[in-house]
């Protein structure tokens, strides 16, 4: 849970010493992402290393980009060079065993295959993105395809 | 005024009338400490990372670069500075690397470079000096703190143990040919940029060079040779 | 003698309206269901550690009341390890 | 997914059989599904939800629900390409915690501004609403009320919204969120140009030379944008790429000529670059001898605070601040000779040799040039002067509406231009870029919307950060926010925002899909449907209006914002928010709601349910009992149509990946007041600026003003604030998406490590970000993706646990209203 009690037990405070504060910061009961009565501020998270450790993610849908499993820290991508190419480009997997990239970053704007990786393509991060371990503060309950297909045969079938 | 040299000359030259050989040689002893404590001092005042920002090139753009990155910040809070890296540690060496250094003196002294547009048109230049010697020497410094026999590849990602399993262990690579822009941005590393001679690929630069747009040309090099 | 796993897969055709009471009389009688279509047809996996002991199920439900065909798809046979459980986890199935 | 040995051979068994069978079988038996009635998807298209950019996506529906998303290779916006949040939209609808009732704060069984929340029905909440509303109405006219919207409405709910505000309620109190965002952009181009929105298109970045980022981190806020700009840098070694920020981003990862400078000196640049364009001999005469005037613009205009804040008392000409008068081009090229080399290299950091190449990117007239920005020169209290500058030096050059010379404007949000601009959102603004305050344009609106005259009021409503300050003072007492997120939003919350709302005599509804900070701080929450869940349109930043169709429902009593809208009309008649002798001229419009006046018109309910899809729902339509969609579109579009806003009919934007407008003939049109292009420039003439005074467009002479606010002993470092890639504005949405959440889990200060280690500082260390208004706790950063130079902090506001917004100052610009997010001065402590 990000709600920790601090922050009630000093609402709280607020509320018993001065009964015109509560219409100030009440959050009434609507539970938002906050964590903190607005008008004061909790502790700011530890910052946590990036996730590293290579397992892969399954995609929640294919068209999905995948996530990167391992740290990039101070992973260099700019028009000098591209740290994520050393190891993922098509002639350095031999080396790294990483997986390549995928034969749609070979096709240009136009729809042409190139030899070489699409330039519209060359800022990696902008569709991967590493990991934290923080949880997000709200559940997802999006359904993926494969979920949502056995779900509707079990339906079908009672 | 002429005279004068002469005579303290004549004074030098003639044997001691006064001083017994021990003393001398004592003495002498004791000059040559306080000369080579003076030495060794103000070698190693060079030394120190104060030193090497001390002029605003290196300050304001290796420096700025070295802030961002592991060397600078890591959980253990052991920080490698300027000289850890592009110092050797024995003493031979050092003095070679600091008799190398005075190259760079001059061009402080003569603002090769002065700005930091001048600074990223050597970068390249002035990197693959720092890889040359990494590779030459099979990344000494790095090995001052770093060795291989000292690896707990259970605390490595197993990405990195399998990497310094199969190339670092078996001598195939050195730490440099992998890890170049570890500590400092990439210079640019295009085929353009690096050309295709034999002596600017032999150490694997492909190992960051990673791509270009039109680099096939160096792929094919660089396959041609192995 | 050593032991053998046989694991069958077999197709029930059931007349529509009687769907349900058959599917309920299959699963008594130990096989496991796994899919239906609206016009009768099901799927059921039969294990056992003998090709009689299927063979007399198979007998068994063609005779049920209600069943109009049952057809094995499906037959696998092998022998079972006393210490080693076949069920190991495989290695990850999706790429 | 992990299968025994077992299990696998029994899946096998399984599928073998269901083949032989005939028999669809279900995934959990086996890891392909092969039947096609099963696993076939309907792909329909849609615009994303997110940025200004304005990506098309194929959407995957199955059951209800959306299943997948990816980029729409048809578009040619991003030819299959989506960023990070684009690819995870499929997932931004199903946060648990999306609101399904709608919530009152109640105690003992009725409405208390101090209650918690407690589910009530749509009726119960619009009865308490409506009589707050009404009474606000009695007590003060329109002035009592107000509404703050956005650039995320779609097209027809901004004009339904505008319809309601300004001729049902009659006032103009209301505004779009794009006020943070496009406000100075849109004040720009009035003064300039006359003409809304950019002359140019996307299709510039495959024709420019060189590209010009003014404070624009394209890298994370434009992504498909720079990857067409990336893809011509690489591919074509001669174009050049000039960054500047105040701070090093990730866009300076293309950067030929990186620049950073201190805040608020772009101003400089761009009289510097004039005054070089001009020194050097590369001034294109003929281009301005036909196409141009010249103006000077009215200085020391003041900060946009408050009345009484000493810097407006000090400021000379704070209550004229648009004013100008024609001057000639000597006195223009006098004036900026002042701007030297010397002078503007002192002034900004920047090295002289820098400078000199970004100025001959514009002065080469081999190079087409095209300049990008968004909130750098925007949220800027001089923020009308940067985009006024910019525009000087493209046409000093003529290097103007022609393919790949291009001024170019980014928006930041999906419809900042389709809604916020177009549709005229607001408080200033009717469609089409008519004005409140023209009382030939209300005449238009009115005869347009079948009103009598009079109807639309002629004072200029409350912008974005004057309406939190008259909820403060009390002054507006009933206020409905939609689609956006005030609280995180705007600036100074601690003495600007938060008492306003919490004020016991106001009455605050906030209508939004997800519990965010401003449904806390509000009195009323309506859940609201989003994105896909209602039939839409949006107008991106090339002018690209583009559709899409419901394709799944909304969860629980979610409704539209449409829906609430025209629901919420039907509360009010004319005899109780209309005066009397309105009514008293126009007896015909007695005893009506407004609900029939406004939509019931025989215009907006011109087009029968049958003519909406067969195939996909339309809530609204089916609620309404007619295509409510088209028919406000077709009310709305008459207001452009043969002035130079034409729109296409409604049913061909369901059919094409979007339409650039003017759409004329059918054809879209790529670059105006370029004849080769553009049907609207006269036969004689090769370029027109039509919006002005013979076709001549402005350029402006206008000066180097210093800050509101800059660091001092007390308050050391600048702060600046903005976006990441992963999330997206005030994050309700992007935030509820684990992939991006994880990505960027949380606001961070980013700062220099020198001057982290200075302050005893460590990468991680919490510290408390202090201003004179407010402060927030946050986690130090030295490392990461920007860069800071000392002296400057950049802190994200994404992060509903760190409300930056509490720090900001609510300086805005004096001509625009658009606050500066960019620059106030913080102190740090150790927490």
């Amino acid at each position: 849970m990000r709600i920790s009690n601090a922050p009630l037990h000093a609402a709280l405070i607020v509320v018993m010493t001065a009964g015109a504060a509560l219409t100030q910061t009440g959050g009434g009961g609507v539970a938002t992402l906050r964590g903190a009565p607005l008008d004061q501020n909790a502790e700011a998270p530890a910052m946590r290393p990036q996730v590293n450790t290579d397992i892969r993610q399954v995609r929640n849908y294919p068209e999905q980009p995948p996530v990167i499993p391992h740290a990039i820290e101070g992973y260099q991508v700019d028009i000098n060079a591209n740290r994520c190419l050393t190891c993922h480009a098509r002639t350095r997997i031999g080396d790294s065993q990483a997986p390549m990239v995928s034969v749609t970053h070979y096709v240009d704007r136009e729809g042409q295959a190139l030899a070489q990786v699409s330039p519209r393509r060359y800022f990696c991060t902008q569709c991967h993105v590493p990991q934290h371990p923080d949880e997000p503060g709200v559940e997802n309950v999006f359904i993926d395809i494969d979920t949502l297909l056995s779900q509707e045969f079990e339906g079908a079938g009672d | 005024m002429w005279k004068l040299i002469k005579r303290i000359w004549t004074a030098m030259r003639r044997p001691s009338a006064y001083f017994s050989l021990g003393f001398l040689t004592l003495g002498g002893f004791i000059c040559g400490i306080l000369f080579w404590g003076g030495f060794n001092t103000a070698l190693e005042a060079t030394n120190t990372e104060q030193f090497c920002i001390g002029c605003h090139e290196m300050e304001a753009n290796v420096y700025a670069d070295l802030q961002t990155t592991v060397h600078w910040n890591n959980s253990s809070g052991v920080r490698a500075g300027c000289p850890d890296c592009h110092v050797p540690h024995d003493w031979v060496n050092k003095i070679g690397r600091k008799v190398a250094a005075s190259k760079e003196v001059w061009g402080w002294l003569f603002g090769t470079i002065d700005t930091e547009e001048e600074f990223e048109a050597h970068r390249l230049t002035m990197a693959r000096r720092e890889w040359a010697r990494f590779r030459a020497n099979d990344s000494l410094e790095c090995r001052n703190c770093h060795s291989y026999e000292a690896m707990d590849f259970a605390e490595q990602s197993q990405r990195a143990a399998d990497q310094h399993e199969r190339f670092l262990a078996t001598g195939e690579r050195t730490c440099i040919d992998c890890h170049a822009g570890i500590a400092h941005r990439l210079p640019d590393m295009s085929e353009q940029a690096m050309g295709t001679t034999p002596e600017r690929v032999a150490g694997r630069l492909r190992e960051v060079s990673a791509y270009h747009p039109d680099r096939q040309e160096l792929d094919a090099y660089l396959s041609a040779r192995q | 003698m050593p032991r053998e796993l046989h694991l069958a897969s077999i197709v029930v055709h059931a007349r529509p309206d009687r769907v349900d009471d058959v599917s309920q009389t299959i699963v008594g009688m130990g096989l496991e269901r796994h899919l239906a279509s609206p016009e009768g047809k099901l799927v059921f996996t039969h294990e056992s550690e003998s090709a009689r002991d299927l063979g007399d199920t198979l007998t068994q439900l063609q005779l049920l009341d209600g069943v109009l065909a049952a057809t094995m798809v499906y037959h696998h046979c092998e022998p079972v390890a006393e210490d080693a459980p076949s069920d190991e986890p495989d290695r990850e199935t999706t790429p | 997914m992990k299968m025994t040995r077992r299990e696998a051979l029994k899946a096998q068994a399984v599928a073998t059989a269901a083949t032989a069978a005939g028999i669809p079988f279900s995934a959990e038996a086996q890891n392909l599904v092969t039947d096609r009635d099963l696993t076939e998807l309907k792909w329909s298209k849609a615009p994303c939800r997110f940025c200004g950019t304005g990506c098309s996506v194929m959407v995957a529906t199955k059951d209800n629900r959306v299943v997948a998303t990816h980029g729409d290779a048809k578009a040619e916006v991003n030819r299959g390409l989506n960023c990070v949040k684009g690819y995870f939209l499929s997932k931004i609808m199903y946060g648990r915690d999306r609101l399904t009732r709608p919530l009152l704060r109640k105690r003992d069984g009725v409405f208390a501004k101090d209650g918690e929340f407690e589910e009530v029905s749509w009726d119960e909440a619009f009865d308490v609403m409506a009589e707050r509303f009404k009474a606000a109405l009695a007590a003060k006219g329109g002035d009592g009320v107000g509404m703050f919207g956005s650039g995320q409405w779609t097209v027809w709910e901004g004009y339904a919204a505008s319809k309601l505000m300004k001729a049902g309620f009659r006032s103009n109190n209301i505004d779009p969120n794009a006020r943070h965002c496009m406000a100075s952009a849109v004040a720009g181009f009035m003064r300039t140009f006359g003409i809304d929105e950019p002359m140019g298109c996307y299709d510039d970045f495959e024709h420019a030379d060189a590209f010009v980022l003014w404070g624009a981190n394209m890298a994370e806020m434009h992504p498909i944008l720079w990857t067409r700009l990336t893809d011509r840098r690489l591919s074509h070694p001669h174009v050049q790429v000039a960054v500047l920020s105040t701070f090093e981003n990730r866009s300076f990862g293309l950067a030929d000529i990186p620049m950073v400078f201190t805040p608020h000196t772009d101003l400089a640049i761009l009289n510097y670059i004039a005054n070089h364009i001009i020194q050097t001999g590369r001034v294109n005469e003929d281009f301005l001898r036909d196409n141009v005037r010249f103006l000077r613009g009215q200085t020391d205009i003041g900060y946009g605070l408050r009345p009484d804040h000493p810097l407006e008392v000090a400021a000379s000409h704070a209550d004229a601040a648009g004013a100008s008068e024609e001057i000639d081009f000597d006195t223009f090229a006098e004036f900026v000779s002042d701007y030297t080399l010397d002078y503007v290299s002192e002034l900004t950091g920047v090295s002289p040799s820098k400078l000199e190449a970004l100025a001959e990117l514009y002065a080469d007239p081999e190079t087409k040039v095209m300049s990008l920005w968004t909130m750098g020169f925007n949220q800027h209290t001089r923020g009308v002067w940067c985009n006024n500058l910019v525009y000087n030096i493209h046409l000093l050059t003529g290097k103007i509406s022609t393919p790949g010379n291009s001024p170019f404007s980014l928006t930041g949000q999906p419809s900042a231009c389709g809604t916020a601009r177009e549709v005229g959102t607001f408080a200033h603004r009717l469609p089409a870029d008519l004005v409140v305050t023209d009382p030939e344009h209300r005449a238009t609106a009115e005869r347009i919307w079948k009103l009598p005259e009079g109807t639309v009021p002629e004072k200029v409503g409350a912008h974005a950060v004057l309406q939190n300050r008259q909820l403060k003072d009390g002054i507006i007492n009933a206020y409905w926010v939609q689609v956006n997120n005030n609280m995180q939003a705007a600036p100074n919350m601690m003495e600007e925002t938060l008492p306003g709302y919490r004020n016991p005599e106001n009455f605050i509804v906030v209508s939004d899909a997800y519990p965010t900070v401003t449904c806390e701080a509000a009195d009323l929450i309506l859940p609201t449907a989003m994105w896909v869940e209602k039939e839409g349109a949006y107008g991106n930043a090339e002018r690209r209006t583009q559709f899409w169709h419901q394709l799944v429902d909304a969860p629980g009593e979610a409704r539209s914002d449409l829906w609430q809208l025209m629901e919420f009309s039907k509360r009010f008649t004319t005899d109780e928010v209309w005066p009397a002798e309105l009514l008293d001229a126009n007896p015909e419009y007695r005893g009506k709601t407004l609900y029939e006046v406004l939509y019931e018109n025989g215009q907006v309910n011109a087009y029968p349910l049958d003519d909406t899809s067969d195939d996909y729902a339309n809530d609204e339509a089916r609620h309404f009992g007619f295509y409510v969609q088209k028919g406000l579109f077709e009310e709305y579009a008459r207001f452009g149509r043969d002035h130079g806003h034409d729109l296409a009919p409604f049913d061909r934007y369901h059919e094409e990946r979007g339409l650039r407008w003017p759409v004329v003939d059918g054809e879209e049109t790529r670059w105006r007041y370029n004849r080769d292009y553009d049907p609207y420039v006269s036969e004689d003439r090769q370029i027109e600026f039509y919006g002005k005074p013979e076709g001549r467009a402005n350029i402006f002479q206008l000066p180097y003003e210093p800050p509101a606010e800059s660091p001092d002993d007390e308050y050391p470092f600048w702060l600046s604030t903005g976006r990441v890639l992963e999330h997206w504005h005030s994050g309700s949405m992007t935030q509820r998406v684990p992939e991006l959440h994880k990505a960027v889990p949380n606001a961070l200060v980013y700062m220099h490590p020198l001057d982290a280690r200075e302050l005893g500082f460590n990468r991680g260390s919490e510290v408390r970000i202090v201003s004179r208004r407010g402060s927030i706790r946050s986690r130090v950063e030295t490392a990461g993706r920007n860069r800071v130079p000392r002296g400057l902090i950049f802190v994200p506001w994404f992060d509903a646990t760190q409300l930056i917004n509490k720090v900001t100052l609510d300086a805005t610009d004096p001509i625009s209203k658009q606050t500066d997010f960019k620059k106030c001065a913080v102190r740090l402590e150790a927490v």
